[in-house]
């Protein structure tokens, strides 16, 4: 998936701007707790950052989410458990990428069952960098992603259902059997 | 309509057809259909037709056909018309005889409501009794021997109380029992027996033990048992109490607020039964045994009608005997499809079956909603007569039971719902077959009623109001969509009207976007494949409450019975020692037997 | 005649449009009172518009199977219905044309439909969540029933709006039965499934429970059932004993008595609402056999006491309002 | 015009017959007693519609009434023995199932039991009851011992010392009389019965009462009825259960009613029926072998009898004679179904009997026949029942009552045993063959007969209730 294929901006509708609008002041997240990047979620959370001045709360569930944070490395087995989830989840929906290992593999980047790069699999609308990124790099995402939304950029939904049969093909390339 | 005309068409037709249907082989349950329809159809003609009859068949059995009648024999026809359709398509082992027990059973249950005199009152209760007992022998001989000690019971109940009004009027006729010559205190025995006797029909506690058992034998057959069968324990009782004794003489015991001092406890113990039968209902697994405790909670509340006596009350009683019947047997009949279909009688072993069974689940959804008092069917408004009745009296220990008891008819009647029909579909589930069609219009003729009085309580109520001024009662207040207590009143019309515009208000905003199914394993279960994950939570259901009651739940009344029968079966034991087998003290009792012969009758000179 | 209909029709309808709007704001107001209890700036107290607008424009929804739409409907269909039996600020609204029996089995409906479509999901963490649900409704009842007993016999009326004219004429129900006012707030916790009583939800145990295969439109429309619930339990308490916030009788003061009578509506429905949502706030969340166990311990007991005064004071007393 | 002394010539004649035939064949004299009991049952019948006319005397030897024998029939002694020689009959047809060899004097014992029960019905003259009495004893002391087995030798040596003692009491009541009134024709006896001694009225009645009683199935008398009925051969338990004991009981009725017109004994009367009901009942309930069942259950209906009998008014005297009728057809089955239930299990255990009533051919009728035994219409037990307790109901014996429906209710209870274990689910189904379902579909047609159209009967059984209670 080297080149992105659709226009990088959905043509503005109003309706689709005041969609946008309501997206981007309310996202709902999942967050995907793989690795060490969990950890920086609660001061995010809590009274320190606070990202619920921004609409956004955590969800328990993907059918609810909007926003998916995958915040660490990604083993071949939880990435079966990502992908279920993010299925799950109903467009319009993002995912924030968390630190250098869904970007490369990070310090797993020789690892026999840890995946190099998240966006083969699933489309990712945002990564942080950093092992591990610090909380205000988590609300500079958010900021970035809201106003992506809002300017019709985060769109790997779409790229997602487009090229669904590429996706699923590097997915299965992981996966030996999807049913277990 | 003379005499024999009456009495040829509700009892001889039944009876010739329970002859018939039994060679009928595979055909025997529409024969039965087939007699009990035109039974149903001489009773929509001879609406308004009534009169009272006498039959000489060596003893005189003296009939009446009025409006209470009627009305019973109404629900009676139609639920056993239902039960046998259903038992048309549902592979009954033997059918012939099924049908035969059946009509007998419908033969016992129309002489019981038609009869004007007690000697064929307890003539046809026990025609009914024994051939509820001999279907259930169809099933388990061990739950018949149960049913039939109380029957039995019942019946012996019954005749301590007819006994006694004979004694004093030396006559079995219900008018003569009303001359005058029987005081009061003999009253309360009487009233006392005869509603102790017609309420181990209705399963009121600490008579209700045979229930759940009788009710766990052939579904047809229990839908007739429970919808229709045990609303003879409601007549009976109406009929002893306020036909036979009249209101005069039960406030002749006192009265507690305008309600007599007689029929406070019984108030009382249907408030009680209600109570407990729901929550012993909510911890059943198996579908017809929690179908029974419902039965016998809801039974509860016709209790409490029956005991407070007011118009209102009453017209509660009589308009929830008539609901009960419709979705208890309705009830009964789904969840008979659903076992017909999966062979599964355990709520945690079904789940899922409503997508496989759309109608059978939306009529059973119905049933619920009955059962449960959603005001979109009739099961309300009987619900609220009773709650009105008890709270316009200000009872305040009838009512918050009966009104928690409502509550507690909510966990159960989801625990059907969500257990076998809403929930995870089971893999050797995957090819059921939705129930067949005379299943299906069986359910649907039940569910019908519910529906229409409920859009026009009126209809019915009207029908209730002749039952109470045929009784001497007064009537109650009522126009066609409206009803009211003296505290209180509600406008159905305004109700179906309200609901139906939100209604469409709600699939306004639902139909503006589309949606798309997914298969029922798509669930979230953290990632995690569904074939690693139980996906249907129904076994133990209830079990944090379960926890909860446990303290409570150790007594039980069964067990008492069990404790009871053993000290005097134990008894018995002690007593066949009279009989050592040694004949030598046979001849020594021979003697002795002399003797005291010989000392009485020189005493007795 | 028509035109009074009509009339009474859109009255019935914008109160009810209120009363979501109202439902929502409140939502979003207890977002920002919880985040400034635990020192966050928390949103704005206009997001949950924004969460519901979100949701209700989601470009795809998922359902399991057509029991599935049984939720929605039902659950806005039913709590519209049981609003629109409710005075609010004095406007009699349905309430004449049934009474508390009616308005409570008619509360059962969006909940029935709602447990419906949950269970529809094949999820069991819906299951759990319903059985919690169903169970915490047994143990909340049990007080509420007592209360609202105690209210009929002492007021001898089940309907609301004579109900209310008895408060204006009589007393208000927490003066004359402050016993009972306890006990039904103490309910009141459970019923709007305020910690420590949001066992049913509760996101980190059964991933929110019944709704956890609820998404886009159904749950959009959710919250706006779950609006309009908490507008109509903080109204059916402010009914019940605080008069419906009637304070001036319209049948003397006309349209200024309706606008008053609102706004006081509004501040008690508010003021009912913040214990709530202040409770809430400072509460962990209790095991459903803990809820269970406290509501038919203390709750019922207080009940139990209410219903002795307004018993004594009805039967023996001869208190007639 | 047929002579009752027929009734009793020919079972007579037929006894002893059945040797000569046995000579040519012994297969003959099986169809012999059948052919000998449905000439009776016919002639039964006949002697029945004509005693609706008008009752039936029958002066045997041309001695006049006072001093001569004579057959006195009304319409209750000929209902009695019409019912008794039909379920004779009935039960003959069953004895066509005794294997037991020699079939030659079984008959003969069998005719002389059917001859001696119906005679006692039947005779007008207290001496003669006495003979017949003593004809059937014997006859039933030789047939309980048929089986020629220690169960058998052992009921039949009680019933030899029971059934003696009660006799020589029969006969020292019958001596009495006769020494202080020097008559023994019955009517006469109740004529000049004020002219007696109240004493020696005392010892002949409490005589004749206990004599009766033996038969009867009496508390504390009928100790020997379990041994017996369980030792005899099947065919024979049933046919105690309605011959003998019903003649012993119609014999009891008459020496109450007809001769002694004792009204203030009549409590006690019931207080031993109350007995006899419960120690039966409650024995039953205890018992795993079936015949012993049944046989304990027979001693509790004879006591619902003699309670009827006992309580006195006209509804329940009709109640108890109702009863005897409903119980010997009744009874009659069950012991008929229990010889097939035995003879399947290969084993007289009610345990031992799963699921041997599946077959419809056994099945219904041992249900009609325990329904009518427990009481419940349209069979013919339902009347009986009611009328003797409403009877009890209208003197105001309530406790007794009360007592009594206790003690059915342990009836119940061990007769739903019964059924659930053989309907229960069980090894196999056995078919049972022509000589054992005839008559028990035959007893079972007659008890719903009864049961649903009991005008006929009724209608006479009342007026002579009303006749006796009134004489009395």
């Amino acid at each position: 998936m080297n080149e992105n294929p659709l226009p990088s901006v959905i043509p503005d509708k109003e309706w689709k701007k005041i969609q946008r609008m309501l997206s981007k002041r309310s996202l709902w997240m999942i967050h995907f707790c793989t690795g060490c990047g969990a950890m920086e979620m609660p001061p995010v959370m809590t009274s320190r950052y606070d990202m619920e001045r921004f609409g956004i709360i955590p969800m328990a569930t993907p059918r609810q989410a909007d926003l998916m944070l995958v915040t660490g490395y990604v083993a071949t087995k939880t990435l079966k458990r990502i992908v279920r989830v993010y299925e799950q989840m109903q467009d319009p929906k993002y995912v924030i990428a968390f630190g250098s290992c869904p970007i490369n593999g990070g310090i797993y980047w020789d690892s026999y069952n840890i995946i190099k790069r998240l966006d083969k699999y699933i489309p990712v609308d945002l990564y942080i960098a950093g092992c591990m990124p610090r909380p205000e790099a988590v609300m500079d995402a958010f900021l970035k992603l809201m106003k992506d939304i809002d300017e019709g950029k985060a769109n790997g939904w779409m790229r997602y259902r487009k090229y669904y049969d590429q996706y699923k093909r590097n997915q299965m390339r992981i996966f030996k059997r999807w049913d277990e | 309509m003379d005499a024999l005309t009456l009495f040829g068409i509700f009892i001889l037709l039944p009876l010739v057809g329970a002859l018939l249907s039994y060679f009928g082989r595979k055909y025997a349950p529409i024969i039965a259909l087939i007699f009990v329809a035109i039974t149903g159809i001489f009773l929509y003609v001879w609406y308004g037709n009534f009169g009272s009859y006498t039959v000489d068949i060596g003893v005189k059995l003296n009939l009446t056909f009025d409006i209470t009648t009627w009305f019973f024999m109404l629900m009676i026809n139609t639920v056993i018309f239902s039960s046998l359709l259903f038992a048309v398509s549902a592979d009954l082992k033997n059918a012939g005889g099924f049908s035969t027990l059946m009509l007998l059973g419908f033969t016992g249950a129309n002489g019981v409501l038609l009869s004007r005199d007690f000697l064929s009152l307890y003539l046809f209760w026990e025609l009914m009794s024994w051939s509820v007992y001999v279907l259930i022998l169809r099933t388990s001989g061990e739950y018949a021997r149960r049913y039939l000690l109380f029957g039995v019971l019942s019946a012996y109940f019954i005749i301590m109380g007819i006994g006694i009004i004979y004694y004093y009027t030396g006559s079995f006729l219900y008018e003569d029992a009303l001359s005058g010559v029987i005081p009061y205190y003999a009253w309360a025995w009487i009233l006392v027996f005869l509603i102790l006797g017609f309420g181990v029909k209705m399963a009121i506690i600490p008579l209700h033990v045979w229930a759940p058992y009788a009710y766990s034998s052939e579904q047809p057959f229990v839908s007739f048992l429970s919808g229709g069968l045990s609303k003879l324990g409601t007549f009976g009782i109406y009929m002893s109490m306020y036909s036979i004794a009249g209101v005069g003489i039960l406030d002749s015991f006192g009265t507690f607020r305008g309600v007599s001092l007689l029929g406070y406890p019984f108030a009382l113990l249907g408030a009680i039964t209600a109570f407990v039968g729901t929550i012993l209902a909510i911890f059943q697994d198996d579908i017809r045994k929690l179908l029974a405790y419902s039965s016998i909670g809801q039974l509860g509340y016709v209790m409490v009608g029956l005991g407070l006596g007011t118009s209102l009350a009453l017209g509660g009683a009589l308009f929830h005997a008539f609901n009960h019947a419709f979705f208890k047997s309705l009830l009964f009949l789904g969840a008979g499809a659903v076992i017909y279909r999966t062979g599964k009688y355990k709520i945690s072993e079904m789940g899922g079956l409503g997508y496989r069974m759309p109608f059978t689940f939306l009529f059973v959804l119905f049933a619920i909603f009955g059962l449960a008092g959603i005001p979109l069917t009739s099961g309300f408004i009987s619900k609220w007569m009773l709650y009105e009745a008890a709270i316009e009296k200000k009872f305040v220990i009838i009512a918050p039971l009966m009104l928690i008891a409502s509550v507690g008819a909510f966990l159960y009647s989801y625990r059907i719902l969500y257990g076998i029909f809403l929930g995870g579909l089971k893999e050797e589930h995957k090819k059921v077959k939705e129930a067949p069609a005379p299943m299906l219009a069986a359910m649907f003729i039940l569910m019908l009623p519910l529906l229409i009085f409920s859009i026009v309580p009126g209809w019915i109520l009207g029908w209730i109001n002749d039952v109470l001024t045929n009784t001497g009662l007064k009537p109650i207040d009522y126009t066609q969509f409206t009803y009211y207590s003296s505290i209180g009143g509600a406008n159905m019309a305004t109700f179906w009207i309200a609901f139906m515009v939100l209604f469409f208000v709600a699939v306004a905003i639902f139909i503006m976007k589309r949606a798309r199914v997914v298969n029922q394993y798509d669930n979230y279960f953290a990632g995690e494949a569904p074939s690693s994950v139980a996906l249907h939570a129904a076994h133990n259901y209830y079990k944090p409450l379960k926890d909860t009651w446990a303290p409570m739940l150790k007594y039980s009344v069964d067990r008492a019975y069990e404790k009871f029968s053993k000290f005097f079966v134990d008894g018995f034991y002690e007593i066949k020692k009279i009989y050592t087998g040694n004949p030598q003290d046979y001849a020594a009792y021979l003697g002795i037997a002399f003797l005291i012969f010989l000392i009485i009758g020189w005493w007795l000179l | 005649m028509i035109v009074d209909w009509l009339i009474q029709a859109g009255l019935v309808a914008l109160y009810l449009f209120l009363a979501v709007v109202i439902g929502l704001l409140f939502m979003g107001i207890a977002r920002k009172v919880t985040a400034r209890v635990q020192n966050r700036v928390g949103p704005p107290v206009y997001q949950n518009f924004l969460d519901v607008g979100k949701l209700l424009a989601k470009k795809t929804n998922i359902k399991h199977n057509w029991i599935f739409d049984f939720a929605p409907l039902f659950a806005l269909a039913g709590v519209l219905l049981a609003l629109a039996y409710l005075p609010m600020g004095g406007y009699k609204m349905l309430s004449g044309e049934g009474d508390l029996i009616l308005l409570l089995y008619i509360m059962a409906i969006p909940a029935l439909g709602f447990a419906l479509g949950a269970g529809a999901s094949a999820n069991p963490n819906a299951g759990v969540g319903v059985m919690r649900a169903l169970m915490l409704m047994l143990s909340y009842e049990m007080p509420f029933l007592l209360v609202l007993l105690a209210l009929m016999i002492f007021y001898n009326t089940a309907s609301l709006s004579t109900l209310l004219e008895k408060q204006m004429s009589f007393a208000w129900g927490i003066v004359a039965l402050p016993i009972s006012a306890l006990a039904a707030d103490l309910a009141l916790q459970g019923m709007m499934m305020e910690k420590p009583f949001d066992i049913p939800i509760a996101p980190h145990e059964i991933a929110s429970g019944p709704l956890v295969e609820f998404g886009g439109k159904y749950l959009g429309m959710l919250m706006l059932y779950s609006a309009g619930s908490i507008v109509l339990e903080t109204t059916l308490f402010v009914d019940l004993f605080l008069g419906g916030g009637v304070v001036l009788n319209p049948a003397h003061y006309g349209i200024i008595a309706y606008v008053v009578n609102y706004l006081v509506w509004f501040v008690f429905i508010f003021i009912v609402w913040m214990i709530a949502v202040l409770i809430n706030a400072v509460f962990p969340r209790f095991r459903i056999e803990q809820a269970f166990k406290f509501y038919w311990k203390w709750p019922t007991v207080i009940a139990i006491l209410g219903l002795i005064q307004a018993y004594i004071m009805s039967v023996f007393m001869g208190v007639v309002p | 015009m047929i002579r009752p002394v027929l009734l009793i010539a020919f079972p007579l004649f037929f006894a002893f017959l059945s040797p000569i035939i046995g000579l040519w064949s012994k297969k003959w004299v099986r169809y012999l007693i059948i052919f000998a009991t449905a000439l009776n049952a016919t002639l039964a019948g006949l002697l029945l519609l004509e005693v609706f006319q008008h009752p039936v005397f029958d002066i045997i030897g041309g001695f006049q009434p006072p001093l001569g024998i004579v057959l006195m029939v009304g319409p209750l002694g000929a209902i009695i023995a019409f019912i008794i020689n039909l379920v004779a009959f009935i039960i003959s047809i069953y004895n066509l199932k005794v294997e037991k060899e020699p079939i030659v004097r079984y008959s003969m014992l069998y005719l002389l039991l059917v001859m001696g029960s119906t005679g006692m019905v039947l005779t007008g003259d207290l001496f003669n009851l006495f003979v017949f009495l003593e004809v059937t004893s014997i006859a039933s002391y030789s047939l309980a011992a048929y089986n020629k087995d220690k169960k058998g030798f052992l009921g039949a040596m009680k019933y030899v010392i029971i059934g003696s003692i009660g006799s020589t009491f029969v006969l020292l009541g019958i001596t009495l009389i006769y020494s202080e009134l020097r008559t023994l024709n019955m009517l006469d006896i109740a004529a000049r019965i004020g002219t007696m001694d109240p004493y020696v009225k005392i010892i002949a009645f409490t005589s004749l009462f206990l004599g009766f009683g033996v038969e009867a199935e009496m508390f504390p008398l009928n100790t020997w009825v379990p041994d017996v009925y369980d030792g005899a051969p099947n065919p024979i338990s049933a046919a105690f259960a309605s011959l003998p004991a019903k003649a012993g009981i119609f014999a009891l009725a008459r020496v109450i009613f007809t001769m002694f017109s004792f009204t203030n004994f009549l409590w006690f009367v019931v207080i031993m029926g109350l007995l006899t009901v419960f120690f039966g009942e409650l024995i039953a309930y205890t018992q795993k072998n079936l015949k012993r069942m049944l046989a304990y259950s027979s001693i509790g209906q004879m006591g619902m009898i003699i309670m009827g009998l006992g309580i006195g008014t006209t509804l329940a005297v009709e109640g108890a004679f109702y009863q005897m009728i409903a119980h010997a057809l009744g009874k009659a089955l069950l012991f008929i179904a229990a010889g097939f239930l035995i003879y399947a299990a290969k084993s007289d255990k009610i345990e031992d009997m799963k699921g041997m009533a599946r077959n419809p051919l056994v099945g219904i009728p041992l249900l009609i026949g325990a329904l009518s035994i427990m009481g419940m219409p349209p069979f013919a037990g339902f009347y009986g029942k009611f009328f003797i307790l409403m009877g009890g109901f209208s003197e105001g014996y309530y406790a007794i009552i009360a007592l009594f429906l206790a003690a059915s209710i342990v009836e119940v209870a061990y007769y739903a045993r019964f059924i659930k274990i053989v309907f229960e689910k069980g090894n196999r189904v056995i078919r049972p063959d022509a000589a054992t379902y005839i008559p028990l579909i035959l007893l079972a047609i007659l008890i719903v007969l009864i049961g649903v159209y009991p005008k006929p009967i009724l209608a006479v059984l009342q007026h002579v209730s009303a006749f006796i209670t009134g004489g009395a």
